[in-house]
């Protein structure tokens, strides 16, 4: 029953293959709706997975799951509209990689059972690979290598990582499904040192593909390399995928009483990758590579919250959602700056405010969004991230936070504004500048999906209906989080 | 109440009369025979038959300038015990409203100064601006040591009666800092040498006289009227600080108030005659030795109260 | 008994790896790989667990992808291209094999720390997994031509291979099976890259492939 | 509470009419600056009654189903109220005739959204009564005020301005955060009220951090350097509110932690004092040195909150020594001087907006005589400037008469309060000083003499509702300064608000003070008619010439020889040159018939100067050093992978 919602876009994404390019396109904005009334059914009435061993519906999956589809949806009108814009040879190739990209993320969501979680998320790098390189250039070439290439030995590491919670399966004789519920029930049984080490090399692996730092490095690639909706997919709702990897593990260790040896293993991934994400804001001189490293940042702070346990941890929560949200529409907002200015250049670029003001009504909504104003949400979340962190007596590393969000908060907020506000200077061809009529004729389609996400993030800052909130509390609850 | 009242007439009247012995000592030490005491009389009432010549560039705020610093210096007045007599008005914190009073004075003629646009009075207005900031530091560090000694806030409080008396007797040695620095003070509020000199003839060096060059006739008098009882003002305080005695025969008690007013200007007098002033670069370090005199006796004041 | 079978094959592994890192040129590396994959497809049936037919015909399979078809396939790629053969090290040979030995000894010192029960009586399965682990790390990050980096990650799915088969009893199939999907669309997609790569640099140099950074 | 929330939802759907009506210039403006104005209006009313009857007033709302967005009007939030919805009334009657760029429409109306939002979100602020509610309204205060402050971005400068603004309120948000955090850790509560019950050592580490945060929205050296590059780029009656109100935001802030920490050391008193003092004199020095009229006035913000933090801090000390009277007369001081720098702020502003609209310059020095075409706004910035330097009978001389009183209250006392309260008397009495030194120099060169430029010749002052908005503030100016009693009353309402247990102090000193105040000005008044009354006899009848100025012998004057108005500071400047560092540029003049000349001069800020040097580029340097990391090489990256593995083995 649950595994329909990700064999449907599964079947679709073949189809889509071989369907020529005005179907295909409606294809994926269909397939976008199904799963979306899917997954509502499924957040409704949550039925049994038939592979019950394999599957099963997790509070912190729904959310992910949820997500995943509102984007994808507002996403596929988006690139319906982008596709008439830019000229992508091979473009059934994109969309029914789109699709089965779908499919990959929401098997991720839907996972329980170790194995199978690690195959989807080893799937989504497959099933991505293609949509980074769909500009068929030599940068996007090189990006799509490093990401598979980097990726994949980190997942690899993660499969190591599986492997060895299956030793500390062994070794502590327990007999269990090999299944995250099953394990967070007997994780006490489990033998600590290769639960540890199986934590490690997951988190590791994992992180490799959330892009936590130091193995973060693939991302800006990628993320800058792809076509704007595919960006937006990656960073909205991949590395929510792979975050949810590492949670569910991390619910095990917390199960098991290893939550410190986890907690702090997590503060400092996530303090290491917001320092990584300052360290390329600061002097960032691309959009889209600046985004990226925003969401490397974000990431770390979702990881800090995790870490930190106690009311950390649903604002972790609360940071995931609305960076998905909040993030891909300003990847889809860069998309339309990219057809308008027709380079990646922040000093090409400008006065946006005037050539394109709906777009820039909603980048610089993202942006504020994104660097915690209200009424985003991220502000409750990053609030939460940071009283928590004093809760728990992280003093030190509530103060390293706090200082590196300052100095990205300078950054991101230089680079925005010029794009914005400063004077366009048309930049030098070596560079990308371009001499054609700059501006782009801004049709509903390109600019209502970033407002509807937006809005979406505005209104949960304010109104969170009471599922929701019930759905995150359980998810968090599992790791001793809460609003205690 | 009366008595204050007709006291503070007097005040006003006899201002003039009094720099006047300034003058003629002065003169004395110029080896001249000098102008006759009532000089100023004739002066102010040359100007008061006189009519008006008005630049074209000023505005209202040139005719207010007058005004406003005359009415300031007799409002003062009004607070001032004379001869340690009650003041007309007092109240406590009257101190700190007098000093402000003289800032509104300060303002509208330096205002005044700045609508001819000349650039003489320019000058003389940015000086008229400078001194003065350090010249209210160091009155309100003596105010500090009066209410130190006091515990009051109002001239009344310390100059009236046997209240100077007791200020000695409490202040002791001290005081006499603090005579020096209000002496200091006088001159440079009143624009005097060393700080200015009233009777040179470049207008380059002028403060306070560089001001008024435009104005002419009864405002011009008023003026003038308005310094001479602000320079009274200043001298009564130093006079009753010299010779606080208080006499229950009040008669007495005029003859010495009197005094000490003849032996302050006088004083003012011997200073003019006998020290050049200064280069204009030196006169805050000048009126800073006051500031510094009056903190120093505060301080002193620490160690035996 | 004296020459268990399994530490047999097991040396033969270590054995590969140090001609890994010896081989100068493509051919010989591939070579060695598929005699590696080969070797390594075939330590499950030696290792004492419930080889039912399924599992049996499921071991057959690994070996055949493992040791004839990937191997075979880049071999006729760069058979039918004519890539350079050079391996282009970052890490010269000799250098390369002193690593080489290092890490087999620090792998048979770590592994010694931990003794796990359920392959105690096979001393060098462990090491042998850790040296594969680590050495196709190298490979990864210690020769500059592509295809010897993709050989480099094949051999470290090896690693990983015979850790998860000989460790794990339980869902070792399912395990098998995500490390085989693994190699082959890992492989594959790798493989459409390198051929994207040749075509847009005609050369698998990754020295081309530096061009975004910061 | 029904009240406030109907004023700010009339406010707020002001502002969204404007955003709907964007297309109908006129009506937009009318629409806007009708309901903004009404619900200011509202506001206000409702705000001065619940501070007379001081009641206090609460109401709370669910939020994300667990939390509460708590309000709560006591006597020191309907004092701030009152405040914030004066001042905005009149800045929104202000700009009704200020913004007529009807070529300009959308960003108008944009303007007026975001003014709506401005004023509801400072409102919120000073009602909030929990961290979660307090940190909300503050950060879209702040978001607001931004967008306020570039609304001219086409200038480089205002986009600097806008980008230092933006980035000095999120740091001090982030410190603010850091404030509330360390609370929470210990009270584990968003609430307000548990806050006193941390320990001591926390309590001076909050203070700490939240007067930093604070502090840098209300412009407290050296936290300010935001404030002088913003308040100037906004449109003149935001630069009003800006510096009337928005600041004062940060005042509120730093009492109210004060009062919700309730540790009374004398560490508290000092720092606050010794802040105010830098602010204070540092703001007016830096203010002389100014060539850009709302520049200078936007310094002279700084200055002001110096003299109210110098009232709080000896507020403050008089808590801490037990010293009730000089307390309350140092707090009430403080809250009496908010609402009057609030009230001639806005009045300077205004009336630089009117010169700059008119003119279209802001350079001080190249104005001249526009008191001749522009009398009542000439008066106006004239009554400002008297006020601004507290002289007596206008409404700044009140407070500044109040805080003294306090700090002699302080000369009675021993050690450290003492030497405290000498330092705050002599730095108030030199503040005093430079302020007429400052205003003197505008007033005379700006608005006397002769025009300088042609830019200051033909002039005019059309635009009714901006007159209006000037004279209404003006004559609050004097009521004030001359019948003070009842906003003493207010302020000392507020105080009373503090729970320091003062409810019981007597007001007959209080009042008996603004009756002598009320008193003196009286008599003042009467003795200038009685003058006026004597110049007029003396002056009937005669003969009234008019000719040109004395040029002490030189004949042919012009207006480029008049004083101008750096080197009317210049010797003042020259005396604090240590703290404000002067640069000068004019090249050597030579030869018998010298070419063209100029002269440049720019006061430094050494705050500003230590940012760069000590902040800045350091924390670039740093982080340039790691930009390595990101090198392009894969097998590098994939090392990364290894390290991090090989590293993590060690903790198992």
């Amino acid at each position: 029953m649950v595994e329909i919602v990700f064999l449907t876009p599964f079947i679709t994404g073949i189809i889509a293959f071989f369907l020529p390019k005005a179907i295909s396109r409606q294809l994926l904005v269909a397939t976008g709706a199904i799963h979306l009334f899917l997954s509502l059914f499924l957040w409704k009435n949550r039925p049994e997975a038939i592979f019950k061993s394999y599957f099963a519906v997790t509070p912190e999956g729904l959310l992910s799951l949820l997500v995943i589809s509102l984007l994808f949806f507002l996403i596929s009108i988006y690139t319906v509209a982008y596709l008439k814009e830019s000229d992508i040879q091979k473009e059934n190739i994109f969309t029914g990689s789109m699709i089965l990209f779908l499919s990959t993320m929401t098997m991720v969501t839907l996972s329980d059972h170790i194995m199978v979680m690690w195959i989807a998320i080893e799937a989504t790098t497959l099933a991505s690979a293609p949509l980074i390189y769909t500009h068929r250039t030599s940068a996007s070439l090189e990006a799509t290598w490093k990401y598979v290439l980097i990726c994949s030995v980190g997942i690899a590491m993660a499969l190591l990582g599986s492997v060895f919670i299956t030793l500390a399966m062994d070794i502590g004789n327990v007999d269990a499904p090999l299944s995250f519920s099953a394990l967070t029930k007997v994780a006490g049984e489990l033998d600590p040192m290769w639960l540890k080490a199986g934590f490690v090399f997951i988190l590791v692996g994992y992180g490799t593909k959330m892009g936590l730092a130091p193995m973060h490095t693939w991302l800006p690639d990628a993320h800058s390399e792809a076509p704007s909706p595919a960006s937006a997919l990656l960073s909205g709702v991949l590395l929510n995928c792979a975050y949810l990897g590492i949670f569910k593990t991390n619910k095990i260790m917390h199960a098991a009483g290893l939550n410190d040896f986890s907690g702090t293993i997590l503060i400092v991934f996530g303090l290491m990758s917001i320092l990584a994400a300052a360290t390329f804001i600061l002097k960032q001189t691309e959009y889209k590579r600046m985004l990226a490293y925003s969401s490397i940042e974000n990431m770390g702070i979702i990881a800090f919250g995790t870490g930190i346990g106690g009311i950390g941890v649903y604002g972790a929560m609360i940071c995931m959602i609305h960076h998905s949200l909040i993030k891909s529409s300003l990847f889809l907002s860069s998309g339309n700056i990219l057809l308008g200015y027709g380079n990646r250049f922040i000093e090409n670029t400008g006065d946006m405010v005037k050539r394109m003001p709906k777009t820039f009504v909603a980048f610089f909504g993202g942006f504020a969004g994104i660097s915690g104003f209200p009424p985003f949400g991220i502000f409750i979340g990053e609030m939460f991230i940071i009283v928590g962190a004093f809760r728990t007596g992280h003093f030190l590393a509530a103060g390293i936070f706090i200082l590196s969000l300052c100095v990205i908060f300078a950054g991101f907020a230089n680079q925005v504004m010029k794009i914005s506000f400063d004077d366009f200077k048309k930049g030098d061809f070596k560079k990308g500048g371009s001499n054609k009529i700059i501006g782009l004729k801004e049709r509903a389609s390109m600019v209502w999906p970033q407002y509807i996400l937006l809005l979406t993030s505005l209104v949960l800052c304010f109104y969170m209906p009471d599922t929701l909130y019930q759905t995150i509390i359980d998810a968090v609850t599992a790791l001793g989080g809460g609003l205690k | 109440m009366i008595e204050s009242i007709i006291l503070w007439l007097l005040a006003i009247l006899l201002a003039p009369f009094f720099s006047a012995i300034m003058f003629k000592v002065k003169a004395f030490f110029g080896g001249r025979k000098g102008s006759p005491l009532l000089i100023n009389y004739y002066t102010l009432i040359k100007l008061f038959k006189k009519g008006s010549v008005y630049s074209t560039s000023t505005t209202a705020v040139f005719k207010l300038g007058p005004i406003i610093s005359f009415t300031s210096a007799i409002t003062v007045l009004m607070f001032l015990p004379i001869a340690g007599h009650h003041p007309i008005f007092s109240f406590n914190g009257d101190v700190i409203f007098i000093l402000y009073l003289m800032g509104l004075g300060r303002f509208f003629t330096i205002a005044a100064a700045m609508d001819t646009a000349s650039p003489f009075e320019g000058m003389g207005a940015a000086r008229e601006a400078y001194f003065p900031i350090i010249c209210e530091a160091a009155m309100f560090m003596i105010l500090i040591f009066f209410y130190r000694l006091t515990g009051h806030l109002q001239l009344s409080a310390y100059f009236t009666g046997d209240n100077t008396i007791a200020l000695w007797n409490l202040g002791g040695a001290p005081l006499l800092f603090i005579v020096i620095s209000f002496f200091i003070i006088l001159l440079t509020e009143n624009s005097r040498v060393p700080v200015d000199d009233p009777a040179t003839h470049l207008e380059l060096t002028m403060i306070h006289e560089v001001m008024v060059l435009d104005h002419s006739g009864p405002d011009l008098g008023l003026i003038e009227l308005g310094s001479f009882c602000k320079l009274f003002f200043y001298s009564t305080i130093v006079s009753r600080l010299i010779l606080p005695f208080d006499f229950k025969i009040s008669a007495m008690g005029y003859f010495v108030f009197v005094l000490g007013l003849i032996i302050v200007y006088v004083a003012i007098g011997l200073t003019e005659s006998v020290i050049a002033r200064y280069r204009m670069d030196k006169v805050p370090q000048f009126v800073l030795t006051s500031f510094a005199l009056a903190f120093f006796a505060t301080i002193i004041t620490l160690e035996f109260i | 008994m004296i020459l268990h079978p399994v530490d047999t094959i097991l040396s033969l592994v270590l054995l590969s790896v140090l001609f890994s890192f010896g081989s100068s040129r493509l051919p010989g590396l591939i070579k060695v790989l598929a005699f590696q994959g080969i070797v390594v497809s075939m330590v499950p049936f030696f290792i004492g667990h419930d080889m039912n037919g399924g599992g049996i015909v499921f071991t057959f399979v690994t070996l055949l992808i493992r040791g004839i078809i990937i191997p075979m396939s880049i071999y006729i790629a760069i058979k039918k291209v004519a890539i350079k053969r050079e391996v282009e090290p970052i890490i010269g040979y000799h250098a390369s094999i002193l690593c080489g030995l290092g890490l087999i000894v620090a792998a048979t010192y770590i592994s010694r720390q931990l003794n796990i029960v359920s392959i105690s009586d096979y001393k060098l399965l462990f090491p042998t997994a850790i040296a594969l682990l680590v050495a196709g790390m190298f490979l990864l990050m210690a020769r500059r031509n592509a295809i010897a980096m993709v050989l480099g990650y094949i051999m470290m799915e090896n690693g990983i291979y015979l850790v998860g088969t000989t460790i794990s009893i339980r869902a070792r199939h399912i395990v098998e099976f995500g490390i085989l999907l693994d190699v082959l669309a890992g492989v594959m997609i790798m493989a459409i890259i390198l051929q994207n790569i040749k075509r847009t640099f005609d050369d698998v140099d990754t020295a081309n492939l530096r061009t975004l950074k910061e | 509470m029904s009240q406030f929330f109907m004023s700010i939802l009339i406010i707020v759907f002001g502002g969204f009419l404007s955003l709907i009506l964007a297309r109908q210039f006129k009506l937009m403006k009318m629409v806007a600056v009708f309901s903004l104005s009404a619900g200011c209006f509202w506001g206000l009313f409702d705000a001065v009654t619940k501070l007379m009857q001081s009641g206090s007033d609460a109401a709370s709302f669910k939020y994300l189903n667990v939390f509460s967005l708590a309000f709560q009007i006591d006597g020191l939030s309907a004092f701030f109220l009152v405040v914030i919805f004066a001042v905005c009334l009149v800045a929104v009657i202000y700009s009704f005739h200020y913004m007529d760029h009807s070529g300009e429409a959308v960003r108008t109306a944009v303007h007026y959204f975001f003014f709506s939002i401005l004023i509801a979100s400072m409102a919120l602020v000073v009602t909030a009564a929990n961290m979660i509610t307090f940190m909300l309204s503050w950060e879209i205060m702040s978001l607001s005020s931004f967008f306020l402050v570039i609304y001219n971005y086409e200038s480089s400068e205002n986009r600097k301005a806008g980008y230092l603004y933006f980035v000095f309120s999120h740091v001090g948000a982030m410190f603010i955060f850091a404030a509330f955090g360390i609370v929470y850790g210990y009270t584990g509560s968003f609430g307000f009220g548990a806050m006193d019950s941390i320990p001591e050592t926390a309590k001076i580490v909050v203070f700490i951090f939240s007067f930093i945060g604070f502090g840098s929205k209300a412009g407290v050296f050296p936290f300010h350097v935001w404030l002088p590059h913003a308040h100037p780029a906004a449109p003149s009656h935001i630069s009003a509110v800006m510096s009337g109100v928005m600041i004062k935001i940060g005042i509120y802030g730093i009492v109210k932690m004060y009062t919700l920490l309730n540790f009374h050391t004398p560490l508290f008193g000092n720092i606050v004092l010794v802040a105010g003092v830098v602010s204070g004199i540092l703001g007016v020095v830096y203010a002389l040195g100014q060539h850009d009229l709302k520049r200078l006035l936007a310094y002279h913000s700084v200055e002001n909150i110096g003299i109210i933090l110098i009232g709080l801090g000896i507020g403050m000390i008089g808590v801490s020594s037990g010293n009730p009277l000089m307390a309350v007369l140092g707090f009430s001081g403080g809250f009496l001087h908010v609402l009057n720098h609030s009230i001639f702020k806005s009045v300077l502003f205004m009336g630089a907006g009117m010169v700059l609209h008119k003119t279209g310059t802001r350079t001080i020095d190249a104005l001249g005589g526009l008191l001749k075409k522009m009398k009542i706004t000439g008066a106006t910035f004239i009554i400002g400037s008297l006020a601004i330097c507290g002289l007596p009978p206008f409404n700044g001389f009140v407070s500044e008469f109040f805080i003294y009183i306090g700090g002699f209250k302080g000369i009675g006392l021993e050690n450290s309060a003492f030497v405290m309260s000498i330092f705050a008397i002599i730095s108030l009495a030199v503040i005093g000083g430079l302020a007429l030194a400052c205003f003197t120099k505008v007033v005379g060169v700006v608005f006397q003499g002769e025009p300088r430029t042609k830019a200051a010749v033909n002039v005019d002052e059309k635009g009714s509702t901006m007159l209006a908005s000037m004279l209404i503030l003006a004559g609050a100016c004097i009521f004030i300064g001359i019948f003070p009693g009842a906003f003493i009353q207010m302020s000392i309402k507020a105080v009373s608000a503090l729970g320091l247990g003062y409810g019981h102090v007597p007001l007959e000193p209080f009042g008996q003070m603004t009756a002598n105040i009320t008193f003196a000005a009286m008599v003042f008044l009467v003795s200038l008619l009685v003058v006026i009354a004597i110049r007029w006899f003396y002056y009937r009848g005669k003969t009234i010439t008019k000719s040109g100025t004395w040029g002490c012998g030189f004949t042919q004057p012009t207006a480029k020889m008049q004083y101008t108005g750096s080197s009317y500071a210049a010797s003042i400047l020259e005396f604090f040159s240590p703290a404000a560092p002067l640069d000068e540029d004019h090249p050597k003049i030579k030869g018998r018939f010298p070419e063209k000349t100029y002269y440049k001069s720019h006061v430094n800020d050494i705050a500003e100067l230590n940012m760069k040097g000590v902040i800045v580029n350091p924390v670039l340097f740093i982080f340039d050093k790691l930009r390595w990391i990101q090198h392009g090489d894969i097998h590098l990256y994939i090392g990364y992978i290894l390290l991090a593995i090989v590293l993590l083995l060690f903790f198992i």
